[in-house]
């Protein structure tokens, strides 16, 4: 019960103890505020803006929802051809991690240009960067399924799908919850990086006007918001983990 | 005594609503499965299984015995199609096995039941795997779930359906893969070693339920053990396999009268079967 | 004994940094006993910060958001422009002739693009009231330096605001040109903001102050060979940085000392120094269309302490 | 063999198909080269400036690398706290994920005032964006091993961290060189997002100081050769796993 | 003889035996294991096993049998500290245990060779983990290396030893799991089943293998099986569980004399034993 407690508070925590350390490195090192505001002038800027860091963080979140979204079922899907053949899998892989490797503010302009300035070029660049850990936990599970289970499936003439969709899902779905941690991370940096380059709404476009004006604790505000949405995003997803994975964790409990 | 009769009753009843199981064989035999010169070798170490060629009729309840190591779980995953062989001809109901089977259900050698489903859930998959089930399993989810715990009952499972695999002993887990083996009524059903974890007396209890559902069915059986007189119980033909790389070395009709009750294993023909089958098996191992 | 100075430029290695590479190059710091190291910087505000913040010494800067950083930080670490380079803001409009602009009047509701740290929307304000416009008749789209050009040429937006030597190239390689657009640079436009300065931070020239004057003679001795010859200058551009366009930056080059350096103000008091009124209105309108919390004092943001004698800073060739 | 030679060759047939489609694209659509060039004008932007291309190219790899050799100890070392021990999952994770949502271009600044600009901003920033998918898979791992196999080393008194090193890591090491496919492109965006803001050097600067003079082909020759290189370096990862998770891949022979 | 004796334990006071066991050949004995009391509850499904008090000592061969699922797979885990018990008290040694002992070798029920190993790096796993092999594990591998194939070849694994587990028979991994419990002579001995895979020739030659090894060394067994001919031929005491939850509900002492060879089995009064034992459990089962 005790030990329970302790870990439903241990993420507050973790929060207070940085909150401490950050206040202090801010403090000792004596860094000027323009460049890395402590915790309390960011606090204010969040509390005296409030208001309209809430519209821009609304824009931000469901953007990148639908971003997140979209980069789910394409990395399930793409996960799925590029695990189950392994003519694809040497064909894409370089190629996904070539294309992976660009940083995607490099398409934002060319977004831009397709899609016009809105919310479509951050929901696509939040897309694009977020599908490729999906698409390679995905990946891993299904190649690395072990024969033994497979045949179960197999031997009863199951199609190729079948197997997938019934030991090779199943068995990654640790790995796929792992990925979506990193996937919503990634997710919200494309999002708000594709803002900064052409909107007028969002966490990005709040930023970047309030860098300009040199008010960084309100873009510290901003950077806070941001975690904190993710965050937010991960409690929802840990739950889902917790229900849909129990089995795999099992080894925990007696830790 | 009483409650094993009341058991076998219970999966007579199971049975009964059931489809209608594929043509018995009580006397015209058909070939079923057929093995034409096979060779399986797995990779540069040579053949695991050699010059193999046999025919199992439809119906027929077959045993294979013979060393560790020698085949007969190979043999098996040729039998289904899970393994092309290497050279050689498998065909079964007439057709050339060329991937896995739709028609047969395993058990095999270690559980494997999958982890993220329970006891029950486990037992339900080939249903939602194979036709006609597959297609009729969210309306009759319920009917099917029935079944799935009358027969995890048969094998004294009754109170584990909602356990995962892990919470189960290695002896439950192995009759659970039974049940998996057994829920959807495959006209070829392959046993690899499923009763090894039992304790003797669960062991001749599952004997007679897998009997009593061959009897009702006639199905076709391939049965691996390394339990003589469970293979001279159950079957109708025992192949006794040589060393690697594994041949049929011998092969016993068992002309037992069916149905068998538990009582022919203190028979005399019965034993001598058994050590007749054991002195042979001592001398592959001493050759 | 070299003193050593981290000198952070406002941009890429470009046309106009070329004096300031010349000045390396030919050892003209090192004459001075100045060790310096030029870095490409990643704006004009930006450069501003990173002297302030006491990674470099010197830089290349904004005067108006040296103006800004002052009055948000008076009790910050000091810093002043030194060196006035850009006599006038390279700001300028750029408009759609076939939206029909013409004049500031006809950008009255029309859409607008820059990014938000541009000088051209910072300093959008005092454009307008100069130009009888009211400062909010426009719609603003925020947009990457990159881009703002490419959304012009496509017309996502009327007009767009941007240094001129950059636009002007920008647009033409994307075939607007001259003939196509309505250009108003902020000085033709009665703003009398300054632009680029060379800045120093406060801390550095109290304890250096001779390297700081050993600076900008050097400087002002490349700026008068820049200006004398800026096809042999961007030499050293490319020297520092093989990949530009040669003809591209020259042309750059030319027409930022046209627009921006080689002003009636420059030829009449010499380069880099300002017009103490000027700067007093400059900062004003600065602290009232940037909505500062206070007016930093003139001498503050700037200081003639160092610059070389008048004479020699008149270095325009006829 | 055929089959072998197939997939050899998989790779470039996928490249030729990628660049048949791009030259297609850009055709069709009449997209203009300021906005989007194809092959034909980037592959001769590359070829007019190999040389500073390549010196580049290297500063971004070698910052890369070792930013990425920092992130694979961090995310090593953070994975096995955070997967070993349930009260520091539940404390760290959260946090992680938030401090991972943030772009990292916000903090190049600050690195800049500490470090200067140059090569140690880049590292860093390399390193601060890949370690998170390493912890991710390698805690993942740790926190998904079976008691059974956890069982066999307890039996014999060994220590947690006999346990992890010789069931726990193994076991999840397909998944670490999952993590380290996303871990090496986070590598270069983030080596290259550091040089376009803070560095005279590498593919990050030359691609801003490109897009600056509005050279289109130029900055894309920038991407491919970014693409070209965790290509190689992804070529490298595989053949490493190759020879270390064979073991894991089993079941792929028989597919 | 023998059969009086065996009768006498049948109908003797299991109380007595439990209190006071008799000495393991040698004839000094001390106790080394001792449960009291112990129950242990996975869940809130009840107990696993129940009230389980016992000692067993320093060179005793002790065997279990008991229907599957009884808890004999809970009791090897209570016993090597796997798991801690829910009430009671386990000692092993004169300490109790709180946590994994670094004394025990053990093979689990399912063979759980590690994947990513050949057989022959499973084998040396415990001597990389157990001091004071540990220590010297790099300096002395050939010599190790050389141990371990030579229990490999024991078992009738030569030539398997760079094979990977996935790529042996089930009775191949069996048997090499047996090896890896074997190869740093602990000094208690857990078999869990660790011959239900195999043919019974096999199983009797191991049997011989794990008598002389345990002849010559005279470490302490527990030995879990399903075989009653098994438990007999190699234990000292045979304890009898009961039904989930496993209790003892029975102790034979085997008087046997030592060394036994395989001829014994077919005596008289290794076959009353045996006999004995089967009926006995069958009741149990029945009740
Ligand atoms: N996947 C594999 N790869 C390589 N060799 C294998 C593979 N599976 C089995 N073998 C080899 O093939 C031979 C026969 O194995 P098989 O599993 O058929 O034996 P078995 O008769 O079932 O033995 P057991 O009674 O011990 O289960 C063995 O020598 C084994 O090492
Ligand atoms: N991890 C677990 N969680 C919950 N219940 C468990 C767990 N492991 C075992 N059990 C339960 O405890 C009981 C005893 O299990 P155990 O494995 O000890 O049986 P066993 O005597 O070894 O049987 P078998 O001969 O079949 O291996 C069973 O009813 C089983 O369901
Ligand atoms: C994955 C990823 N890609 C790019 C950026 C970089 N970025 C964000 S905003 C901006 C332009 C600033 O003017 C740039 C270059 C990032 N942070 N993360
Ligand atoms: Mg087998
Ligand atoms: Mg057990």
């Amino acid at each position: 019960m005790n030990n329970r407690m302790l870990e439903r508070f241990a993420p507050w925590i973790a929060v207070a103890a940085l909150v401490v350390i950050w206040e202090f490195t801010v403090w000792i090192l004596a860094v000027p505020e323009f460049i890395f505001p402590g915790p309390w002038a960011t606090a204010q800027a969040l509390y005296n803006f409030a208001g309209p860091i809430g519209v821009h963080s609304w824009q931000t979140f469901w953007t990148t929802m639908v971003g997140f979204g979209l980069g789910v079922a394409t990395g399930l899907v793409l996960g799925f051809i590029v695990g189950s053949s392994r003519f694809m899998y040497h064909a894409c892989y370089p190629l996904l991690v070539g294309f992976n490797a660009i940083p995607k503010v490099a398409f934002v302009p060319i977004l831009v240009v397709w899609f016009g300035i809105g919310s479509v070029p951050a929901i696509l660049t939040a897309f694009l960067i977020c599908f490729f850990p999906i698409l390679v936990n995905v990946a891993t599970g299904l190649a690395t399924l072990e024969p033994e289970m497979e045949d179960v499936l197999r031997v009863l003439g199951a199609k190729r799908m079948d197997v997938l969709l019934k030991v090779g899902l199943p068995r990654s779905l640790p790995y796929f919850f792992a990925s979506l941690k990193v996937a919503i991370t990634l997710a919200f940096v494309g999002a708000v990086v594709s803002e900064t380059v052409a909107s007028n709404q969002g966490i990005g476009y709040l930023m970047m006007s309030a860098g300009s004006q040199m008010r960084m604790p309100l873009v510290f505000a901003g950077l806070i918001v941001i975690s904190v949405m993710a965050m937010i995003m991960y409690e929802f997803f840990a739950q889902l983990e917790k229900r849909m994975t129990g089995w795999a964790h099992r080894g925990q409990s007696s830790l | 005594m009483a409650e094993q009769s009341a058991r076998e009753n219970r999966v007579g009843a199971a049975q009964a609503d059931r489809e209608a199981p594929v043509a018995a064989a009580t006397g015209a035999s058909r070939p079923f499965v057929s093995f034409q010169d096979v060779s399986l070798a797995y990779d540069d170490s040579g053949n695991a299984i050699e010059d193999i060629s046999l025919t199992i009729d439809e119906g027929e309840f077959v045993a294979f015995v013979g060393p560790s190591g020698c085949g007969k779980s190979t043999f098996m995953k040729l039998c289904t199609g899970l393994r092309p062989p290497t050279t050689g001809k498998v065909e079964v109901d007439g057709k050339p096995v060329t991937g896995p089977l739709k028609i047969s259900g395993m058990a095999f050698q270690n559980a494997t039941l999958l982890p993220w489903r329970t006891t029950l859930d486990n037992v339900l998959l080939p249903l939602e795997i194979v036709e006609p089930y597959r297609r009729r399993f969210r309306r009759d989810k319920a009917k099917f779930v029935e079944q799935a715990k009358a027969l995890l009952r048969t094998v004294g499972l009754e109170g584990y359906e909602h356990q995962y695999p892990w919470q189960l002993s290695g002896g439950m887990q192995q009759r659970a893969s039974i049940c998996r083996a057994l829920v959807h009524e495959p006209r070829l059903l392959m046993l690899d070693e499923p009763f090894a974890a039992l304790d003797a007396f669960t062991r001749e209890e599952l004997w007679c339920v897998l009997r009593d559902l061959w009897e009702a069915q006639r199905f076709t059986v391939v049965l691996v053990t390394h339990d003589l007189r469970e293979a001279v119980f159950l079957a109708d033909t025992v192949y006794v396999m040589s060393k690697r790389p594994g041949r049929i070395i011998d092969t016993h009709r068992i002309d037992l009268e069916r149905p068998r009750g538990l009582e022919v294993t203190y028979s005399e023909p019965f034993t001598n079967l058994v050590h007749g089958l054991r002195a042979q098996i001592g001398e592959i191992r001493g050759a | 004994q070299e003193t050593r100075i981290r000198f952070q430029l406002d941009w890429r290695f470009e046309g106009p940094s070329a004096p300031f590479l010349m000045a390396v190059e030919r050892g003209y710091f090192a004459e001075e006993g100045l060790n310096v190291v030029v870095d490409s910087g990643s704006g004009s505000a930006g450069a501003i910060n990173r002297v302030a913040s006491g990674a470099y010494e010197m830089g290349f800067g904004d005067m108006n958001a040296l103006v800004e950083f002052l009055a948000n930080n008076p009790d910050g670490p000091g810093i002043k422009g030194v060196y006035v380079v850009y006599d006038g803001t390279p700001a300028a409009v750029f408009a759609r002739r076939d939206r029909g602009i013409e004049s500031p009047a006809d950008l009255e509701g029309k859409t607008m693009g820059a990014p938000s740290f541009d000088t051209g929307y910072r300093a959008w304000g005092i454009f307008a009231s100069a130009n009888g416009l009211a400062a909010d008749s426009v719609d603003w789209q925020n947009v990457d330096p990159a881009l703002r050009e490419t959304l012009l040429v496509r017309g996502d937006v009327d007009a767009i605001t941007g240094f001129y030597f950059t636009s002007l190239l920008n647009l033409e390689s994307r075939g607007m040109g001259m003939d196509d657009l309505t250009i108003m640079p902020f000085p033709e436009f009665d703003v009398p903001l300054y632009g680029n300065a060379i800045v120093v931070s406060n801390r550095f020239a109290e304890s250096n102050p001779e390297a700081v004057s050993g600076f900008l003679r050097a400087f002002n001795r490349a700026l008068r060979e820049t200006l004398a010859d800026p096809d042999a200058a961007i030499q050293y551009v490319r020297n520092r940085d093989s990949l530009i366009d040669v003809e591209m930056e020259t042309r750059r080059l030319r027409l930022a000392i046209e627009s921006s350096i080689d002003t009636e103000d420059a030829r009449a008091h010499g380069a880099g120094a300002v017009n103490q009124e000027r700067l007093e209105r400059s900062i004003q309108l600065v602290a009232d269309a940037y909505d500062l919390p206070q007016v930093p004092d003139a001498d503050s943001v700037f200081s003639s302490e160092f610059l070389p004698d008048q004479q020699d800073r008149m270095i325009f060739p006829d």
